[in-house]
């Protein structure tokens, strides 16, 4: 199944969820923000929430900043 | 004795958190992590501001968290970058899920060089923000109507601007910051343009609840020394400030 | 620690005398002597100034003198009241006698609206007493040149004033004091006019080796608060100048 | 000859006229009608603010409209009193009536005590009114973001303030007001605070457009005299301006 | 009518001379004689200072002379370059051979970085060149205290700096300008700083009896419009000043 | 017929228009604005526009101000 | 024998010296200074100096001061 | 004969006074001044005062100054 993170083409397994596509893309969990097609989806539901071909990923992380 | 009672007692109360240092903190421009963290360490902060980004999926950034945490910091996302009230909302809901916090350093500028924070778009943020359950803490000019609409809006504390972002000018807007520290009943918070510790215990003096300080300690030939003077200065001016200034 | 050393090493060393405090204070308007004593612990300075004057056979005034010596501070007895030279040199020979010490805070002020100080009379006593033995500290405008005459006389240090004599106003001089630290092989002592904890820090960040500072403690509300709001200070502004401060 | 070349040529633009004076004046607070009346004319004035009330049925008030109109000036009517949007679109179409001229000064300041102005009620009342067809003048804080908020909205000018109204502090939002004019398109009056001759010209040499003087002149001993003062200082100012000032 | 009456009576008296402008000028730095000549036209100023050098065999100067004694410029010669007292009283005598007036602008600064003035040769010359028929003006750093030496030692004025010849950086030491101004019975020129017309209006407003410009006029990019900015501003300051500024 | 300008009652003859109502009351037609009822009437149409029993007039002048 | 101190007529007997004299004014010896008409008395030779029939004693204190 | 203007020699007839040498340097005499041997010669007693062989001649000239 090819989405999009960051407006980059990614090739994963299908049924993946947020929390496998972070671990894949060996992203920390902690700090980080994902947002599906422009929605913000909570934290508590990324083993639930099931991807599907062509969605767009934002994947945000906390940084140093003033 | 007298001072340390004082200190002891003498407790920052924003929404729902209190603070024992009145100095807060950002953590961009350290030259690394070590030396960031050694010198806010010495700052003895216990909010630190942070910023999000979209990660390169090329280059990662360091894992700037767990120290911070680890040092008991408290974290405040901040939404830069964000150049109207959407652009904002859409940040700050982002660091809450990011940073598991409910606060959130709301600023909003649209224009790249000075920096300057926009009245309009910023306000019709906080109202939104406010309802959502953010303790909102604006980044403003330095305008005291402003403020006063922030307060009715439910921000948790305003921060005016001394000066430009990173310019290091000191209290520029003394005579408005007066003004606003007269007429809030929410914590007024120095923020921006300061760019030394003369510049940080005058804050206090006036009244300032707070300050918060980040270029003038990362770019500090010696960030760590530098903090350490910026967390005597926060004090002697809260101190001054309760010991009561003789006039001139 | 990075901090601790630095405290530790960074000593001021005027004539035979090594200073770990940079605040110097005075003794003068203070409400009572326990509050003086209080205050000037606190803020943990090492010199004080004292003056002279005739006994008053039907009023004698307090012993000052044992709680001072007691607690271990360094007298610096001044020639206040002294309107030239020839005044100021047999006020400098009874203070020698009476504190039995060569260290004179030299003032010489015509004046006596705002105390200013006598450029012509000062570099002229100056000039008697350094042959003298004493190690004289003079008291004088912002003035750079005159600063220079003064160390080339054998002064142990300069003490140019930031405003007059008790105005609280700051550091009115700071382009000229800015000249005089550039200048100066001596120590350079910021006197007069540094009204709160911000002022005595903003001296220490351009350079000055230490400030003198009293009305603002003594009149304060709660002089002892202040005193230790002046120590932090000071060492704020004394750090920050070590460690770096970034330009505009 | 350079100089009456400069300025004959040198006039300032706004909406439908043209300005030779750049020096723009209220009418409050003198003492009489006479000294108002030659004080403008002293002034050199060509443009003139007023004020819209109720009649007083019992106690009417003396007619100012026809001597300002006899000696050539063109009226300004602002909104204050107004503490919101809706009350300022109101006051300003009653204004456009008794006057017969779209130019508004457009004003709105809640607070009572300092009269600073509201910058979410006056983008408000500034979309409203452009629309309308007014030529609308907003006096604002020195926000570099709000005045492109105004200028986008349509405004003629923007008319930052130097100091609360009435302060004669000066131009206390220097730092502010020089970004202003950087950034902007349209004219920037400086408004508010100047309180002498020397405010005035500084004002323009940073190369503001016109500044507005109403309290400096009418409680001055000499209005009059004063008027002349700021007519003079402002060419002054204008001129150092357009001559090149040599950078500090 | 009224503005006419005060200008033609308000007349500045210096020894032998009457002034109509409180604008004096200087010479030097002008790109050519003839942008001089016409920038001091343009400047209204009645005196003007000059320099006195060893004549170089191989490089002549241009003839300054007759340009400014033909628009009718009193001439007023200067002891810059002058280290001491004894170099200042020899140039002295020198320009009065020269120039044939006994006006001199005493100026003794040893520092060739700063150009700051000398109190102690400084009072040493004016003494004996007063004495030795000289109208003395000498340039001094603003202290109060060595204003009145120079006035009982019989200067005809004083001549305090604003900020560093040739900084451009205004009045740096309003507060002393201040007390010399309230002190002295004899006028006070403030000289040296003054980089703009509202540097210059401010003095005047101050209470200044004159002031000297000469670089901002001199190095501006079009010398002649800047230096009738400079006379009005002048002119508006003294207006101002005599009509009764309100406080702040 | 009883209005009221600026929260005071008047009584004026019937059909009595704005301009005449100005006049009645002596003040002046130049530097003026009316507003009955909140709405600002035109300068315009003043001479038309007939007053009635109970109107709320708003009468404004133009004053000396900053 | 009459001496004056601080501008005051003063008796004390003859053949006084300054430390003498001190301790008759009850005045304390630490932090003061004594001049004898205008020459100033060194506190070694306090014990030595006798005072003379119409001295002039100018008697000094150490007091707080700025 | 030799003498020293302004450190240089300079070759004169001899018998010259100061406003002939000021002449044949082409030097104006308006503005000027000058030192012989350190001191300072009035401007009347130019055409009397002979120089003579060795002096040291100073002269300066008004220039433009701030």
């Amino acid at each position: 199944m090819k989405l999009f993170v960051n407006e980059r083409v990614i090739t994963i397994p299908a049924d993946c969820n947020i929390e496998q596509l972070l671990t894949l893309l060996e992203s920390p969990l902690k700090g980080s923000a994902v947002a599906v097609n422009q929605h913000i989806i909570s934290r508590s539901t990324w083993t639930e929430y099931k991807l599907n071909e062509g969605d767009q990923i934002a994947l945000f992380q906390a940084i140093a900043g003033g | 004795m007298l001072v340390n009672k004082m200190q002891s007692d003498d407790q920052l109360v924003i929404a729902d958190k209190t603070f024992t240092s009145r100095l807060f903190t950002g953590t961009g421009k350290f030259n690394d992590q070590q030396t960031m963290i050694a010198a806010l360490r010495a700052s003895q902060s216990e909010l630190v501001t942070m910023a999000l980004k979209r990660i390169d999926m090329e280059h990662k950034d360091d894992d700037i968290l767990a120290p911070l945490i680890k040092n008991g910091m408290n974290l405040l996302p901040n939404t830069s970058g964000a150049r109207n009230a959407k652009e904002a909302i859409f940040a700050a809901q982002l660091a809450r899920e990011a940073l598991q916090t409910n606060w959130i350093k709301l600023e909003i500028h649209p224009d790249p060089k000075y920096l300057l924070p926009d009245p309009i778009e910023t306000l019709k943020a906080a109202e939104f923000l406010a309802r959502d359950g953010f303790v909102v803490l604006p980044y403003v000019h330095a305008d005291p109507v402003l403020c006063k609409h922030l307060e009715a809006a439910g921000c948790a504390a305003v921060m005016p601007l001394g000066a430009p972002i990173g310019s290091n000018k000191g209290l520029k807007t003394i005579d408005f910051l007066e003004i606003i520290i007269e007429q809030a009943n929410i914590p007024v918070i120095v923020d921006a343009g300061i760019g030394s510790p003369s510049h940080a215990a005058l804050a206090m003096e006036l009244g300032a609840d707070a300050v918060l300080v980040n270029t003038a300690m990362a770019v500090a030939r010696d960030p760590v020394l530098m903090s350490d003077a910026f967390a005597k200065a926060v004090q002697a001016g809260r101190q001054a400030y309760l010991a009561g200034l003789a006039g001139q």
